[in-house]
């Protein structure tokens, strides 16, 4: 297999020592072992994904992405950029779509990167870490690389919002995307038919500023993995990861819950199913351990 | 009432509906809206919004001004995107209400205290100081956004959240001394302060 | 052909008919008691030698009439399609064969079964005339239009497209009609997003330019007599003059009026000069002349409009309109489109109760209007306060909201009401009237009436019949054109509410079915639902008493009285559906291929058992268009049918004469089931009128039956949908059973 | 071989549904050579699979009879089922049309006794029924409905060369059966051209909030119609897929599809009176105890019909929410599917401010799925100018092909009917202009 070679677009929980750290050493080991390069955009920004509006207005705001884009388009010439988070993700798509379509836009944000020296070409595919496995690698081919199939495990595929919409991934379906549940039938687990709150919003960047009204979004998503007996819940989503995490405790206080439900990322699947260690995978930076997969990655 | 409040209300006695058109993001779409409600329907915190987004449509087209930009209801927005996938109109509704939570802040017409407002406004401040967003902090300054007493509550109630990201290096402490940042702050900066500058003079012009 | 008559019997025996059946037996019976010259049987009739055979048969033979046993008369029609020949079908197939078990104690009575059928096909087909046509036919592709709006432009020039020369008939002093008057026009192509030209002037040039249009100004028809093929019609000028022309076929296109907004006094139409409607916005416009549109009060350039939509329309009210015209919404549209295009900053705001804006262009209208920044509100408008500014007072239904708006001029969507002449049916009901009081009641609400249109020398009224709501036919969804006037054809408005799109659209359907009118009449054949049917209906004279029956019963209108008050029978309007000689005491009306004896035969032919045989007799007349096929699809689906059921199938239900009845009650049937369409306001009879009028009669077979002192039982009559597959053999069944308990017929012999 | 006789003067009918066929029995009856080309086995398209009609809530299957015998005692018209239109070159008064011939691998000796469906085995969904929810299985060897026609039996190509299909062929006493049967391409002229080729419901699978793929108690409005229908798959019995469960509690929700941008752009038109008939099968069937709620954006009954919707609207049995409901999700102890959304004319209804969020559970959905043409847009073969929803516009540039029905626009059956015969008479005209040139 040919290396792929991408533009990275981390974003700044996946910064070490942040909140999402573990998304990334976990996407680094699947990398290696996917024979993948990602070339980080050097002197990358903020993109003011999800709460930045109530702050910067519309141009303030898509000139961080284009910024982002312009860097890579200097730095990382002819390389699609890839992001992890969906809220980076999306941000930058979503700032190169508004550019792509709005002349005036798009000149007076070259204007405001004319004073850096920089200029946006515009011309860069900003892509999820997601269609990179479907579409350039393929299940077959991540199938072809277990070693270790996770087998016995139920894991419920909790997709989220902002990997799915507005854009989602080619060919999947906005209210029952099945891609991840494919994904963790290839590893050789078993995904939760059904999972009724694949798609359920968990408050996004609300979680800190209404948090009751987030954690009670983040509860039917616990509980409905709950309720389809799952091990763990697994997302593409750092935010999500996050949220459905790290607040459980509180749930349990304000609902009187026991829930100590494990969240992974795709990516500590894989590694595990590659054969890596919990250590690479990163499972020692879960807050609720995810029991059953350190056991596994033990063997 | 700011300034340019005042000169936007003279500028579009008329038609709110143009005002909008002209200076919230995505504006020119509200015009599209049908009044089917899958918005309102398909919004995963509906139940907490006062005007829901087919109703803040039609209060835009009905010219009442006042109730849609000091309401708190666009603040309730997840980014969740599920009225934007579902709109027949193709409304980008997210978009247009993250405009307006950002065109009422702009006109200083935001309820006071208004949460996810103040936390908005901490982080674009936080991230545009270093051009990356130092999450340790965002997480204080919002603990403490309602005062040292509240905040040293609020730190306690979150203390074992804090300590639970601590241990899994989820967090870190050396964040508080300088942390992540862009190394070519001045250019960021500089780029920055001429997005606001041709913003500014946009919205200015059309309050003219 | 040579006048002998001969007859041939054929006899299939494919489809297990053979098997279930003594083919012998039934050859014998043909020959022997249906006195067939020859008879032969051949294993699969419907091949292409056994068709052959019956060809060779007619070519080389002579024979002139042919009894076929084999299916259903609606199966392999295409195969047994003789149309120099007289011809009967016995059905083996789906009326005996799939009907009976095979077991063997059911083996006598299912040949009893098929033995009469040939024994009732024989006796029909010896009755039966081929029909050939009167001779009386010509052609006249002479088409008139009456009405030079839209529709009549449309369907004049579509007709002359054709090769057909028309004359066009227009009360007023200029052609165009309404949309004459109009600014633009609702767009009728793609992308369906600006108002373009109504395209009138252009039409009228061309209608002028073509040598097959004569156009007739200031005219009305002061007199229209005939039949297709051949109306006179005398068009008569205001000045006085008039002029007789022929022609082969009629197309009203007299479009619509407007609802009078005076009787809804909340919308202050009376009190202020500034609230208009529509149709009188578009006078506006026309003023402005390619300036601002200016209210009529002050001229002041309007600065703001209110469109009020859905007035006195979609109402139950008295003196509004039940229905809607559908397009007020599309219309609000185009002329707010108006106002954005020639007075600047206009706001528009259009307030309506349900947006109706269907189809492909119409949304893509109602998406091109909300960009230009008209405002749609969900609003019910409670009342309008006239002033120098006129204030809306409105229900806001989104914000549930006592709302206002002021603004300089309001326009009213008010709806559309077709152009007809008076109901024939309301002044036939004067003279049908049974008493002097109900005589009167039909005299006042004919008082209202409009003035006639046609002036049709009909027996049964002066114009086409209405439908609903003053609009005219057709009351059948899947037959738009089928008219109650055979070769006057309507469009337009005055079918049913629709813009200038549909308008030309119906045109040329309506010229469609002009030409058609016009070669059929040409050739003597039917129109829908016996299309191409030659036969025509005829009458001893002598016999006749002038009753009247017929002139009144025909559901076409297609028979006049002569001075004396004879029938005078217009084949080229009649349908065929024989209620007229279902209708006829004395059994003097007759077609060539459907007579009382065709059928009465039938009738006689089936063998009676005597009482103490136990097998009684069921007759089932049944409906051709509905209650056959529905018998058929039983049969399909191997539904069991009592084996005393003897099955004919009639035109209508109106044309069953009560003659049939009695000889067959009298010949010793059991009981009697006679099955015709759904009657009353949701029609689904072929004919309109006839099945209805069957039932009518047979209501009144109790005196009979009272006279041969016999159960009222014994005849029932039922309304059975094409559908009624279950439901059309039980109603037999149950026959069989009711003759079960109150026993059998003592009119055996 | 199939054999065509046709000349310039020649009309050729493209789709045998009620458009097509009024389009080719009104330019027969006028003496015109027509030649009717029908993808399906049987000519009546879409008005076959119905129960009942609007507003008259009469059966279609009545004017279908009288359109079948005018078809078959007309010698002027010639049906070609199981074709299709591949290529159409020329132009108006002189076009060659070239059509391809599925085999039915069953000949004109077919007398429609049936044997065949009884010999053989194998069965399939019924697409007369839609499938239903596996709810409707049809013979390997079938009439496709009573009153198909031509009333000639079909093999299912699946059968060929199986047991199945021999057995078929040992079972026909009339020769009917040949398995040796290929597809044919024919080439003929036409003068003019009717292009009826009708539309199809659109695919619900594609309103993922509505989760038709993955709740089976989510149907569409057409399947709702074979279900009512008693020749249809549960009797005209309204018994749910899921659990054969009486379906008291009907929802429909209108625009399912229709005025949608991530669906069909345009107004399907006949979605509206659709519904509001159906209404009147939950009623028929259980009285009161039948209820029927209408999740509508407008209500868009048809001009005249208007009073149909005000009766509807008078029936107590029978709600109206504007609403477009949001998505539905399914109660996995009951099956009943929970629609959730928003009733925009709800604000302040209790005087505590806002609008009614609903959360409804009911027996059976129905989705009021629009209008799609039939044929892709971009897949004509024949050029012609199509608008953007993929209907055929009004154009004179399409020279001498016409569009008939619900190929020019979302229509019922009354005015596609209407609308087929001015076509009709727009194909007459161009022929009747080559007969004058060429002299009859």
């Amino acid at each position: 297999m040919a290396k792929k070679e991408y533009s990275f677009y981390p974003g700044c929980s996946s910064q070490q020592g942040a909140s999402s750290s573990n998304m990334q050493k976990s996407v680094e080991t699947m990398c290696e072992e996917l024979d993948v390069t990602l070339n980080q955009i050097p002197d990358w920004n903020c993109c003011a994904a999800s709460i930045g509006y109530g702050g910067g207005g519309e141009l303030p705001r898509l000139t961080l992405s284009a910024r982002n884009i312009a860097l890579s388009e200097q730095h990382n010439t002819g390389q699609d950029i890839v992001a992890t988070c969906a809220a980076c993700w999306l941000a930058t798509r979503e700032a190169a779509e508004r550019f792509h379509e709005d002349d005036g836009l798009m000149a007076e944000t070259n204007q405001a990167l004319a004073e850096a020296g920089l200029k946006l070409k515009n011309e860069t595919p900003i892509r999820h870490m997601v269609e990179v496995l479907i579409e350039d690698i393929g299940y077959d081919t991540i199938g072809g690389k277990v070693q270790r199939p996770l087998e016995g495990l139920k894991i419920a595929g909790y997709v989220g919002c902002q990997t799915n919409r507005p854009f989602g991934i080619a060919g999947e379906s906005f209210e029952n995307p099945m891609y991840l549940d494919k994904l963790v039938e290839t590893l050789g687990a078993d995904p939760v038919k059904n999972y009724d709150k694949k798609v359920q919003c968990c408050g996004g960047a609300l979680a800190f500023s209404e948090p009751e009204k987030s954690q009670d979004m983040i509860k039917t998503i616990i509980e409905s993995a709950y309720d389809s007996s799952a091990d763990m819940i697994v997302t593409p989503c750092p935010v999500c990861q996050m949220n459905v995490e790290i607040y459980q405790d509180q749930i349990n206080q304000r609902h009187n819950t026991k829930f100590k439900m494990p969240v992974v990322y795709y990516s500590q699947l894989m590694d595990v199913a590659f054969g890596r260690s919990a250590k690479d995978s990163a499972l020692d930076q879960q807050v609720i351990k995810a029991g059953k997969l350190e056991a596994l990655a033990k063997k | 009432m700011t300034e340019l409040n005042t000169a936007m209300i003279e500028q579009y006695r008329n038609s709110f509906l143009q005002e909008v058109e002209a200076n919230v993001e995505e504006g020119e779409w509200v015009k599209m809206c049908m009044q089917c409600g899958v918005c309102a329907g398909s919004c995963p915190l509906g139940n907490a919004w006062e005007h829901p987004p087919q109703e803040i449509f039609m209060m835009i087209r009905a010219g009442k001004r006042e109730a849609v930009l000091s309401s708190d209801s666009m603040w309730m927005c997840t980014s969740c995107y599920n009225c934007i996938s579902r709109c027949p109109r193709g409304l980008p509704i997210t978009h247009i209400m993250h405009g307006l939570a950002h065109y009422a802040q702009r006109l200083g017409l935001v309820p006071k205290n208004q949460p996810t407002q103040r936390f908005a406004q901490m982080f674009w401040q936080n991230l545009n100081k270093k051009g990356r967003v130092n999450e340790l902090k965002l997480g204080l300054s919002l603990y403490f956004m309602n005062g040292f007493g509240e905040g040293v509550k609020t730190s306690l109630k979150m203390k074992d959240i804090g300590l639970g990201m601590l241990k899994t290096k989820r967090m870190a402490v050396t964040e508080a001394f300088g942390g992540h940042g862009v190394k070519d702050l001045s250019g960021f900066q500089k780029i920055m302060k001429k997005a606001h500058e041709l913003e500014d003079a946009r919205i200015q012009k059309s309050g003219n | 052909m040579a006048d002998e008559k001969k007859f041939a019997g054929y006899i299939c025996t494919g489809c297990g008919i053979g098997e279930r059946l003594d083919a012998g037996q039934l050859e014998t019976i043909a020959t022997r008691d249906g006195k067939m010259q020859s008879c032969r049987q051949h294993e699969m009739l419907c091949s292409k030698e056994g068709v052959q055979t019956i060809r060779d048969d007619i070519a080389n033979e002579g024979v002139t009439h042919i009894m076929i046993a084999a299916c259903s008369r609606r199966a392999k029609v295409e195969a047994f399609n003789f149309t120099e020949v007289a011809m009967s079908r016995a059905n083996l197939r789906e009326g005996v064969i799939w009907v009976r078990p095979d077991t063997d104690e059911n083996r006598e009575t299912t040949q009893e079964m098929a033995d009469d059928y040939i024994r009732m096909a024989c006796a029909e087909v010896k009755f039966m005339t081929q029909p050939t046509g009167s001779g009386e036919q010509e052609l006249n592709k002479q088409i008139l239009v009456v009405g030079g709006g839209i529709t009549g432009m449309t369907a004049a020039l579509e007709t002359a497209a054709a090769g057909y020369p028309v004359h066009i008939v227009e009360k007023s002093g200029v052609l165009g009609g309404h949309a004459g008057g109009y600014y633009k026009s609702i767009p009728t192509r793609s992308p369906y997003a600006e108002p373009q030209d109504t395209g009138i002037s252009q039409m009228i040039a061309d209608v002028e330019a073509n040598d097959s249009i004569t156009v007739h100004l200031n005219s009305t028809l002061a007199r229209t007599e005939g039949a297709p093929g051949r109306f006179n019609a005398e068009i008569a000028t205001e000045s006085g003059s008039s002029e007789t022309l022929s022609f082969g076929a009629i197309i009203q296109a007299t479009g619509f009026k407007l609802y009078d907004p005076s009787a809804l006094p909340q919308y202050a139409y009376d009190k202020s000069a500034d609230v208009v409607t529509n149709e009188e916005l578009e006078g506006l416009v026309m003023q402005a002349d390619g300036g601002p549109i200016k209210r009529p009060s002050d001229g002041k350039a309007v600065e703001s409009v209110a469109f009020v939509q859905n007035v006195g329309q979609n109402s139950t009210e008295e003196n509004e309109l039940p229905y809607h015209s559908g397009i007020g919404d599309m219309i609000a549209i185009k002329q707010a489109m108006y106002f954005k295009e020639l007075n600047g900053n206009c706001d528009t705001t259009i307030l309506f109760d349900n947006l109706r804006t269907p189809g492909a262009a119409g949304e893509d209208f109602y998406r091109a209007g909300q960009q230009k920044m008209i405002t749609f509100s969900k609003g019910a408008v409670t009342e309008v306060v006239p002033g120098s500014t006129l204030e809306v007072k409105f229900k806001d239904l989104i914000l549930n909201d006592d709302a206002t708006m002021q603004c300089d001029l309001v326009v009213l969507d008010v709806g559309m009401m077709p152009n007809t002449g008076p109901d024939p049916y309301a002044q036939l009901a004067v003279e049908e009237a049974e008493d002097e009081a109900e005589k009167e009641k039909a005299r006042a609400l004919l008082e209202n009436a409009p003035p006639s249109i046609l002036n049709l020398e009909y027996r049964q009224g002066t114009d086409l019949p209405h439908l609903k709501y003053g609009f005219t036919d057709s009351h059948f969804i899947c037959f738009p054109y089928e008219t109650r006037r055979t070769g006057i054809y309507a469009a337009g408005p005055t079918r049913r509410p629709m813009d200038m799109r549909q308008a030309a659209d119906d045109a040329a359907g309506a010229a469609m079915k002009a030409i058609q009118a016009a070669e059929n009449a040409g050739k003597g054949r039917a129109a829908h639902p016996r299309s191409g049917d030659l036969s025509f209906p005829s009458f001893r004279k002598e016999g006749c008493t002038q009753c009247k029956r017929c002139t009144v019963e025909c559901p076409f209108g297609a028979i006049n009285e002569d001075e004396k008050r004879y029938p005078i029978f217009n084949e080229a309007r009649c349908r065929r559906c024989g209620t007229c000689m279902g209708a006829c005491p004395v059994r003097v009306i007759s077609f060539e291929n459907y007579s009382v004896d065709t059928v009465g035969q039938q009738i006689k032919n089936v063998e009676v058992p005597e009482e103490w045989d136990e097998k009684p007799r069921i007759l089932v007349l049944a409906c051709e268009n509905d209650a056959y096929p529905a018998l058929d699809q039983s049969a399909m689906n191997g539904v069991e049918i009592t084996q005393w059921a003897r099955v004919v199938p009639v035109r209508c239900l109106g044309s069953i004469s009560l003659s049939w009845i009695t000889d067959s009650l009298n010949n010793g049937y059991d009981g009697i089931v006679l099955m015709g369409c759904q009657k009353g306001e949701d029609y689904q009879c072929h004919f309109v009128k006839g099945s209805e009028m069957g039932l009518e009669r047979m209501s009144k077979v109790g005196d009979t039956l009272q006279t041969l002192n016999l159960e009222p039982e014994r005849v029932a009559s039922y309304e059975v949908a094409i559908t009624d597959i279950q439901r059309a053999p039980k109603l037999i069944n149950d026959m069989a059973e009711t003759v079960q308990n109150i026993g059998m017929s003592p009119f055996k012999f | 071989m199939t054999e065509v006789i046709a000349t310039n003067q020649t009309i050729l009918v493209v789709g045998g549904g009620i458009s097509g066929l009024t389009a080719a029995l009104e330019a027969a009856e006028t003496g015109k050579q027509v030649v009717l080309v029908e993808k399906r086995p049987f000519v009546g398209g879409r008005i076959t699979q119905l129960y009942k009609y609007f507003p008259k809530l009469c059966f279609p299957t009545c004017g279908l009879e009288i359109n079948q015998r005018r078809a078959k005692m007309n010698p002027n018209l010639t049906i070609i089922s199981m074709a299709e239109v591949t290529e159409v070159q020329g132009e108006a008064g002189d076009y060659s049309a070239t059509i391809k011939i599925s085999p039915r691998y069953v000949n004109e000796n077919c007398t429609g006794c049936g044997d065949c469906t009884r010999a053989v085995e194998a069965e399939f969904d019924n697409e007369f029924n839609y499938g239903l929810g596996g709810m409707s299985k049809r013979k390997g060897a079938y009439l496709p409905h009573k009153m198909a026609h031509p009333q000639r039996y079909v093999l299912d190509p699946r059968i060929i060369g199986t047991e199945d299909a021999d057995k078929a062929k040992a079972a026909c006493k009339v020769n009917a059966i040949d398995l040796e049967m290929q597809e044919e391409t024919l080439t003929f002229k036409a003068g003019a051209i009717v292009w009826a080729t009708g539309w199809r419901p659109y695919d619900a699978n594609k309103i993922q909030p509505y989760g038709y793929d993955r709740f089976a108690n989510v149907i569409t409005n057409v399947e709702f119609e074979r279900m009512a229908d008693p020749q249809g798959p549960t009797g005209g019995k309204l018994l749910r897929p899921s659990d054969g469960k009486e379906a008291k509690h009907v929802a429909f929700i209108q625009c399912a599809g229709s005025r949608d941008h991530n669906h069909l752009l345009h107004c399907s038109r006949i979605c509206c009176m659709a519904t509001l008939k159906q209404t009147h099968f939950v009623q028929d069937a259980w009285g009161d105890d039948g209820k029927s709620t209408i999740y509508y954006i407008d209500i868009r009954a048809i001009d005249r019909f208007e009073d149909f919707y005000t009766r509807v609207k008078n029936n107590p049995n029978v709600s109206f929410i504007k609403s477009k409901v949001a998505s539905i999700t399914e109660n996995s102890e009951n099956g009943n599917p929970v629609l959730h959304g928003v009733d925009v004319e709800s604000y302040n209804r209790d005087g505590n401010g806002g609008y009614d969020r609903y959360a409804t559970e009911y027996d059976l959905v129905v989705l009021a799925v629009g209008m799609e043409p039939s044929v892709d847009k971009g897949t004509f073969p024949v050029d012609i100018s199509i608008n953007e929803e993929g209907f055929i516009e009004p154009a004179p540039e399409n020279g001498g092909v016409f569009a008939a029905g619900c190929a020019s626009d979302a229509l019922d059956v009354n005015r596609a009917v209407q609308q087929a015969t001015g076509a009709a008479l727009r194909a007459i005209q161009v022929v009747n202009r080559v007969a004058g040139t060429e002299g009859q």
